[in-house]
């Protein structure tokens, strides 16, 4: 029934429309209140210092409930015993959703690489938009991924069948203005 | 059960060969380390009665009137009084702690296995970041009958003074008294030792896993389980092994 | 669901409410609700999963579920070298990454015998402070948010961002500094630092006043946390519970004073506070003099500063003769202690961590028995763990 | 009515419709905007949105909107479907209806009735409904221990809002919310007119009850137990994702611009200022109004984000043992002072 | 008198079927919500017969007070989600044909006796009636003739106020 | 309008609550069809105070809403009181506590 | 009396105004939002962990509260048209509103005395 599964939005009558609606997507990401570990903290040094302030760039903390949220960072050490419940959390995030994985251990299990408990990148269990690199990375480059993901945001299709592409592995070209797409 | 202490700590012949084959490249990789900070002989077995502090000593004495022929062993390490007693006195052991020791913190309790580590198998590109650790079994202050022991270190806060309490578990069957009724911290370090080294604690509420999820498989902390990843993907390993997306070969074109 | 009990441990229950509400007088008596709060739940502090069984409003029984950030710091610890593992260590309890260095350096220099020449000590008690400063001054401000005040805790994301300038200027590191070698520093302090400190260390004080007047005198926080999750202290002491919230109970027990000699607390003066009450209230009164006396302690070791070499004699590859040790410090949750067994490799045979978190949160069961549902709140916020503390 | 005459009754009731529909989701946005956003931003040395739409981040809520329409809308499976969709709509119309009586001028006002505030307050307790409903239906119990918590404190804290407004109303006459005001420009006090008498004067017993009751019913803190995220996550509002979790906000700020209205009517003197009569008090009337109740909200918000929240019991204590002994005596009090001073 | 009429019609359509929903809905929740409805639309009669100040009572009192002690009450003993097939007894078929006849003998009586009897609404007479619904009206009928039930009333409410918090309160 | 109209909407409806207080079983849904039939005695009240130009049939309608209050609070308490004592709300049930 | 009833026609107006923004922007949203069913999206959100049962149930204490909520909403029923006409009516009504309250007040300081108001 919706008009985005039939592509109505792609037209090019509609470009304005679409620009709308993803620009209001861009600057209405609801984070999910959830940290994991030591990225946790400068993740909320990003939210919450007056130094970073990541609300300047529309990124709002509020929901606490996966229900209400657009965007969860996954800011620390996934562990084996964690991972069905980040994957059941993020399924209960309503589409759209992006996910941000920051730090080593987000990534690929970082300064744990070689322990038995921990698993080796959150990529592995839900799909990932933004990679941060760092063990933790500064908020500084919470807030770069922050704006990748807005220009990402912008560039793309409305709906979803770009994340369900993702999430069968299959390569999609989003242009941005600083990550051209591929040949 | 006989005072003997066992020879080889390995049970499994096979590891055992695996770890003797590769001292020579652990040997190798590090012979000037080997000279350099080697202050005294490798001497297994530390000096049983060297000199105590005088302090140190009249805690063991008092400890030692209360346990009575409990006690196997005492010592001295830097600074902290180091008992160990038998296993049938485990539990007494932390009353007497408790009571005449004036020891009402419980720091924590754990287990320990004295077995060598086995190295990791494999062929060219073993890992060799880890350090080599001697392969054969000894034993730490005040000395260990066999393979498991369980530790435990009390204090006092009103006497600002400790106790390390050691103890030896049956290899075949390991399990001690639980010390949950004298501190009711013991808990969780119980459980945790239990979910680490398969040590049983008798008399322990409830003992179950309380940090890996259920269907977790193993005892990590014993010296023969050994780390997974380690073995596939040894450290410093093969890092890029995946091609990234701008690389030009043709199978990959198109996968990110 | 089982609970915890304390068998063979009688407390006075006319002393403590907490205990006389544990007999939990059903109301209805239509089952029980079993709630989950977490592995994701605001109130969690990241990871941690409780279990309560609630009759209404109130808690009959709380099992706390660990491990969802168990990282096996103990198996990887025999993996590594000893310098490797400082790095390892630092994420212990991440919000104090320095303290959790010492400890670990100063056992592998005991065994070593080597000794950190006094500079180095001196630098080393100060960045510790620093660390304790940071850590706590979180908790002023999140206590807030526990109790639903939000601005406080803006304010200790805010003022906290001045300590880790100061860390992240001597160090490097911003979160983990790894700056602790085995018989040193990595390096001196920078110049110029000092100065700052000093400033930096007014503001800390600016904004302890700030959370007194805003928290500590609001009657509304009094009522939500005076007489809330009372430890009795020999209660406290048998489950292990260490630093600031054993001290809100009236032990008068601290490590940097009492235990072992360690750094250069014997040569400055402070003062160990207490409190007698062992409720939530005392755990924020505690830490909150506690900020303010580290900050003292910070200006009088940037006073007496001994001049000298900031590392002592070591060889290039360190290998750690055989022994066993056991150091404990006074870290900003607690006690912080390390058995290290050492084999006389280049890494430790066998390393123990005792971490603070783990025990003061093991008496969670016990304490939340017979609460109300948002006292569970104030008392987790007021216990103040780090998960990475609790499952290492 | 000049205007409504020659267009008719039906034209102008339908136009008063569509400006009330406009005028809820606008005033959640201002006060979203301004107090959620930007005040409490400002007030934790921080700046807020600065980015969306470029100047201070006001496309901020507008993108809110407009995302929330893209947002997946899900029913778990639990849930009773049709209670569980009809909730939200419950709790936006008891908002909806709230604005049909607050005037703006002495003629623009979508209808004048004569039971007026009781009205008011009447539809304003509706929503205790829609949100027990929503906490049951959304078969969670973070949602039911929410919903429950909601309405006790929805109900204990109505009690001292009627009391408190029962002084006014004693004061004017009147019910009506029209006549209120108009007993306030046409008041004396202690002999003096020339501003009249906003009851802030002689009910200011009344007017602190009626703001701390107003905000328990829209769950602010320090009494917003029901949704207190450290502890219920979100409270009834768990489960609801989309827009329908956008009627919930736009419910509960719009229904704080209306008591925000209401206490200035009731108290400030409403629309009116003193000296200004007829069609000049019709074209004023709205921006008076609109200052006055910036002013109150402003006093809402900021005691919401500088306290602590209070515990259900606690917060029930003080509704039954503080606020409604105090009520009732103002009440009395105000019926003696009215029954002897003619 | 169209336009009331119709509203009359819809509204009281909504309430049998709303009643009918009361009693035999097998959820107890969805019960309660349709008594909601019932009682709004109820308070709407009252609006049609210009009694304004019982009409927003009834909402003030029947929705916002007695349907939340309903739902409380409830939530208290037991609120499943979906239906529970045992709220009724056996007795279901006498119930109907007890309530039909009743309806039948009623109805006839009605008819029978009030036929078409009219209530005025417009002109004179409407401003007359719309007079008796005022709340000062009522407040001047209250204060003089049935000062004695008012105060009656209060005690009523005293007695089971006590009474409920004795029943309600275990010791 | 005529009166008829609102007395036989107020009839079925005290109907459908005789119904309901016969059939139901669980003592909160009974209550429920009291309300239902007191309501219709309000309709009653409201509509020939309207057809009578009466004020006594409004101030009766009030004081038996106050009273359905009065009724529901302490019905509800005897049910919970029942669901206490017999871990059900089943009225049917009740018999059990005779003797 | 016409006058009254577009009053309240208004009412009605304004409520079948509300359900059709309702119904137009959930219809506005279903035109644009996405459906992706996954497995776990529609199970009870309960902090990540698996939802447990038993969980109808609640505090008696909410009941009482609702109870004393009842009387005293009665109680200000009959004070807001006694507020409109009291300066009319005169001493008497005072009176007897002033009886009425006092005697309801008794009902709260029973309950307050019963502890009902306390939770502990």
């Amino acid at each position: 029934m919706g008009l985005v599964e039939k592509g109505v939005f792609g037209k090019k009558p509609l470009k304005p429309v679409t620009w709308l609606l993803n620009y209001s997507r861009k600057y209405s990401l609801w984070m999910f209140q959830w940290g994991l570990a030591c990225c946790a903290i400068e993740m909320g040094a990003a939210l919450a210092s007056p130094r970073y302030d990541m609300m300047r760039l529309g990124v709002i903390p509020f929901p606490a409930s996966p229900r209400q949220a657009d965007l969860v960072v996954i800011s620390g050490t996934v562990t084996d015993k964690m991972a069905p419940a980040i994957r059941r959390l993020y399924e209960q995030m309503p589409d759209p959703k992006y996910v941000i994985s920051m730090g080593s251990c987000a990534n690929c299990g970082g300064p744990y690489w070689d322990s038995y408990s921990v698993t080796k990148g959150v990529d592995q269990i839900i799909p990932v938009d933004i990679y941060v690199p760092g063990c933790p990375p500064r908020p500084e480059a919470l807030l770069e991924a922050i704006v990748m993901l807005q220009e990402r945001i912008q560039h793309e299709g409305i709906g979803n069948d770009e994340l369900a592409a993702r999430w069968r592995g299959e390569y999609v070209p989003v242009e941005t203005d600083r990550t051209p797409v591929q040949a | 059960m006989a005072d003997e202490t066992p020879e080889v700590g390995a049970p499994d012949a096979p590891e055992e060969a695996a770890a003797e084959a590769e001292t020579p490249v652990a040997e190798a990789e590090a012979p000037e380390a080997a000279v350099e900070a080697e202050p005294k002989p490798a001497e297994p077995a530390p000096e049983p009665e060297p000199e105590l502090d005088p302090e140190i000593e009249a805690r063991f004495a008092r400890f030692e009137a209360g346990l009575g022929d409990g006690v196997i062993d005492h010592a001295e390490s830097h600074g902290t009084l180091v008992v160990r007693v038998r296993p049938d006195a485990w539990k007494r052991a932390a009353e007497v702690a408790r009571a005449d020791l004036d020891c009402d913190y419980l720091s924590f309790i754990a287990g320990m296995d004295w077995m060598p580590a086995p190295k990791t198998p494999g062929d060219e590109g073993t890992d060799t970041s880890a350090p080599v650790q001697p392969d054969t079994m000894t034993f730490g202050v005040t000395g260990s009958k066999g393979r498991f022991q369980v530790f435990a270190h009390a204090q006092s806060t009103t006497k600002h003074w400790g106790i390390t309490l050691k103890t030896d578990v049956d290899e075949a069957a390991p399990a001690v008294d639980s010390w949950v009724s004298v501190y009711p911290g013991a808990d969780w370090h119980e459980r945790e030792c239990w979910e680490m080294y398969g040590i049983d604690f008798t008399g322990h509420p409830k003992i179950r896993p309380l940090y890996l999820p259920a269907e977790f498989e193993g005892n990590p902390l014993r010296k023969d389980f050994a780390l997974i990843a380690r073995e596939v993907k040894p450290w410093p390993g093969l890092v890029d092994v995946e091609p990234m997306p701008g690389d030009d070969t043709p199978e990959d074109e198109g996968a990110a | 669901m089982t609970t915890t009990e304390t068998p063979g441990f009688e407390v006075d229950p006319a002393l403590h409410r907490t205990l006389e509400n544990a007999r939990v007088n059903v109301e209805l008596d239509n089952g029980d609700m079993i709630l989950n709060l977490g592995p994701q739940h605001p109130a969690t502090h990241g990871t941690l999963r409780l279990v309560v069984r609630l009759d209404g409003e109130r808690v009959v029984a709380a099992d706390p579920v660990i491990g969802y950030m168990h990282r096996g710091y103990e198996k990887l610890s025999e993996f590594r070298t000893y310098p490797q593992i400082t790095t390892l260590i630092n994420r212990i309890d991440w919000l104090s990454s320095f303290a959790n260095e010492v400890p670990f350096v100063s056992g592998a220099e005991q065994l070593m015998g080597v000794e950190a020449p006094p500079r180095a000590q001196w630098i080393r008690t100060i960045l510790t402070e620093l660390s304790r400063i940071a850590t706590i001054y979180l908790f002023l401000g999140e206590m807030g948010l526990q109790v639903g005040a939000l601005t406080p805790a803006f304010w200790g994301f805010r003022d906290r961002e001045l300590v880790l300038n100061l860390i992240e200027g001597a160090t490097g590191g911003r979160f983990h500094p790894n700056f602790n070698r085995i018989g040193g520093l990595k390096d001196d302090l920078p110049w110029g630092w000092i100065s700052e400190c000093r400033a930096t260390m007014d503001k800390i004080l600016k904004g302890c006043d700030d959370f007194e007047d805003v928290l500590v005198g609001n009657e509304i926080f009094e009522a939500r946390t005076r007489g809330i999750g009372i430890i009795p202290g020999e209660l406290g002491a048998a489950y292990g519970v260490s630093g600031a919230n054993l001290r809100a109970s009236g032990v008068d027990w601290d490590l940097r004073r009492d235990g072992k000699p360690y750094l250069a607390y014997p040569e400055i003066d402070f003062k160990v506070w207490t409190h007698p009450d062992g409720d939530s209230f005392a755990r924020y009164w505690v830490r909150l003099q506690e900020t303010r006396e580290a900050v003292r302690m910070v200006i009088q070791l940037l006073d007496g500063l001994p001049a000298g070499s900031i590392m002592a004699k070591v060889p290039r590859i360190i290998k750690v003769p055989e022994g066993e040790v056991w150091v404990e410090v006074e870290n900003p949750l607690g006690q912080m202690g390390y058995y290290i067994v050492s084999k006389g490799a280049t890494g430790p045979f066998r390393v123990k961590i005792r971490s603070a978190s783990f025990s003061n949160v093991s008496i969670l069961p016990w304490l939340l028995r017979g609460v109300y549902v948002p006292d569970v709140i104030t008392i987790m916020g007021s216990l103040y763990f780090i998960l990475g503390d609790i499952d290492r | 009515m000049t205007l409504a005459l020659e267009i008719g009754w039906g034209t102008t009731l339908a136009i008063k419709t569509l400006i009330v529909l406009m005028i809820i989701p606008l005033g959640a946005l201002i006060l979203g905007y301004t107090f959620l956003l930007k005040m409490m931003s400002h007030m934790q040395s921080r700046l807020g949105p600065m980015d969306p739409g470029g100047f201070h981040g006001w496309f901020q809520l507008v993108g809110d909107g407009i995302k929330f329409l893209q947002k997946e809308d899900i029913m778990p499976d639990e849930a009773d479907r049709r209670v569980f969709a009809l909730a939200p709509a419950i709790v936006v119309i008891s908002t909806f209806l709230i604005f049909l009586v607050i005037p703006t001028g002495p003629r623009l006002v979508v209808q004048h009735l004569d039971v007026g505030v009781f009205y008011a307050l009447a539809v304003s307790s509706l929503s205790v409904v829609g949100v027990l409903m929503a906490g049951w239906a959304s078969a969670n119990k973070f949602a039911l221990i929410g919903a429950l918590r909601a309405a006790a404190q929805l109900i204990a804290y109505e009690l001292p809002l009627l009391l408190a407004v029962v002084g006014v109303v004693i004061q004017a006459g009147t019910m009506n919310l029209n006549g209120i005001v108009i007993a306030q420009a046409n008041g004396s006090i202690f002999g003096m007119d020339f501003f009249g008498n906003p009851f802030i004067l002689t009910q200011i017993v009344g007017f602190v009850l009626f703001l701390i009751a107003a905000q328990a019913e829209l769950t602010q803190t320090p009494f917003d137990m029901p949704v207190a995220e450290s502890e219920l996550v979100a409270g009834y509002m768990v489960e609801y994702t989309g827009f329908r979790f956008l009627f919930f906000f736009i419910g509960e700020f719009g229904t704080a611009f209306a008591f925000a209205a209401l206490a200035a009517t009731l108290y400030l003197g409403g629309y009116a200022i003193p000296g200004v009569n007829g069609g000049l008090a019709d074209l004023l009337g709205p921006i008076v109004l609109f200052v006055k109740l910036m002013a109150v909200a402003f006093f809402m918000f900021w005691v919401r984000f500088t306290y602590p929240r209070l515990r259900e019991d606690q917060l029930q204590a003080i509704a039954w043992k503080y606020l409604i002994p105090i009520g009732l005596l103002n009440i009395i009090a105000t019926a003696i002072i009215k029954v002897a001073v003619p | 008198m169209v336009v009331q009429n119709i509203f009359f019609w819809v509204l009281a359509v909504a309430m049998v079927l709303a009643a009918i929903g009361v009693v035999r809905s097998p959820n107890i929740v969805h019960s309660a919500l349709y008594l909601v409805v019932v009682m709004a639309g109820a308070a709407a009669q009252y609006i049609l017969l210009a009694a304004e100040f019982v009409a927003w009572v009834q909402v003030i009192i029947y929705i916002g007070a007695v349907i939340i002690l309903f739902l409380f009450g409830i939530m208290l003993t037991r609120a499943p989600m979906g239906g529970d097939t045992n709220l009724d007894n056996d007795q279901r078929w006498q119930a109907a044909v007890v309530s039909v006849f009743l309806a039948g003998v009623l109805g006839t009586l009605l008819i029978q006796e009030f036929g078409k009897k009219e209530i005025a609404i417009s002109g004179a007479k409407g401003e007359q009636l719309l007079h008796i619904g005022k709340a000062a009206n009522l407040a001047d009928s209250i204060f003089t003739a049935y000062v004695v039930p008012f105060e009656v009333v209060s005690i009523l409410l005293l007695a089971a106020l006590v009474g409920a918090v004795v029943i309600a309160r275990r010791d | 309008m005529i009166l008829n109209q609102f007395l036989v909407l107020a009839a079925i409806l005290f109907c459908i609550g005789v119904y309901g207080v016969l059939a139901r079983r669980n003592g909160v849904l009974v209550l429920m069809s009291v309300e239902l039939m007191l309501n219709a005695v309000n309709i009653n009240f409201i509509a020939f105070s309207a057809y009578l130009r009466s004020v006594a049939g409004d101030v009766f309608a009030l004081f038996v809403i106050t009273i359905a209050a009065a009724e529901v609070g302490v019905g509800l308490a005897i049910v919970l009181l029942i669901y206490r004592n017999l871990r059900s709300p089943d009225l049917d049930r009740v018999e059990q506590l005779k003797g | 009396m016409t006058q009254y009833y577009r009053e309240y026609l208004a009412v009605a107006v304004l409520i079948g105004a509300g359900i059709a923004m309702v119904a137009g922007m959930l219809g506005l949203g279903r035109l644009v939002r996405p459906t992706r069913p996954q497995p776990q999206k529609y199970v009870t959100y309960e902090s990540g962990s698996d939802p447990v049962g038993g969980w109808g149930q609640s505090n008696v204490r909410y009941y009482v509260y609702a109870l004393l909520f009842v009387m005293f909403d009665v109680e200000a029923v009959f004070i807001f048209p006694w507020a409109v006409r009291v300066e009319q009516l005169g001493v008497q009504s005072l009176v007897s509103m002033i009886v009425f309250i006092v005697i309801l007040t008794l009902g709260l300081v029973y309950a307050w005395r019963k502890g009902v108001l306390r939770w502990a």
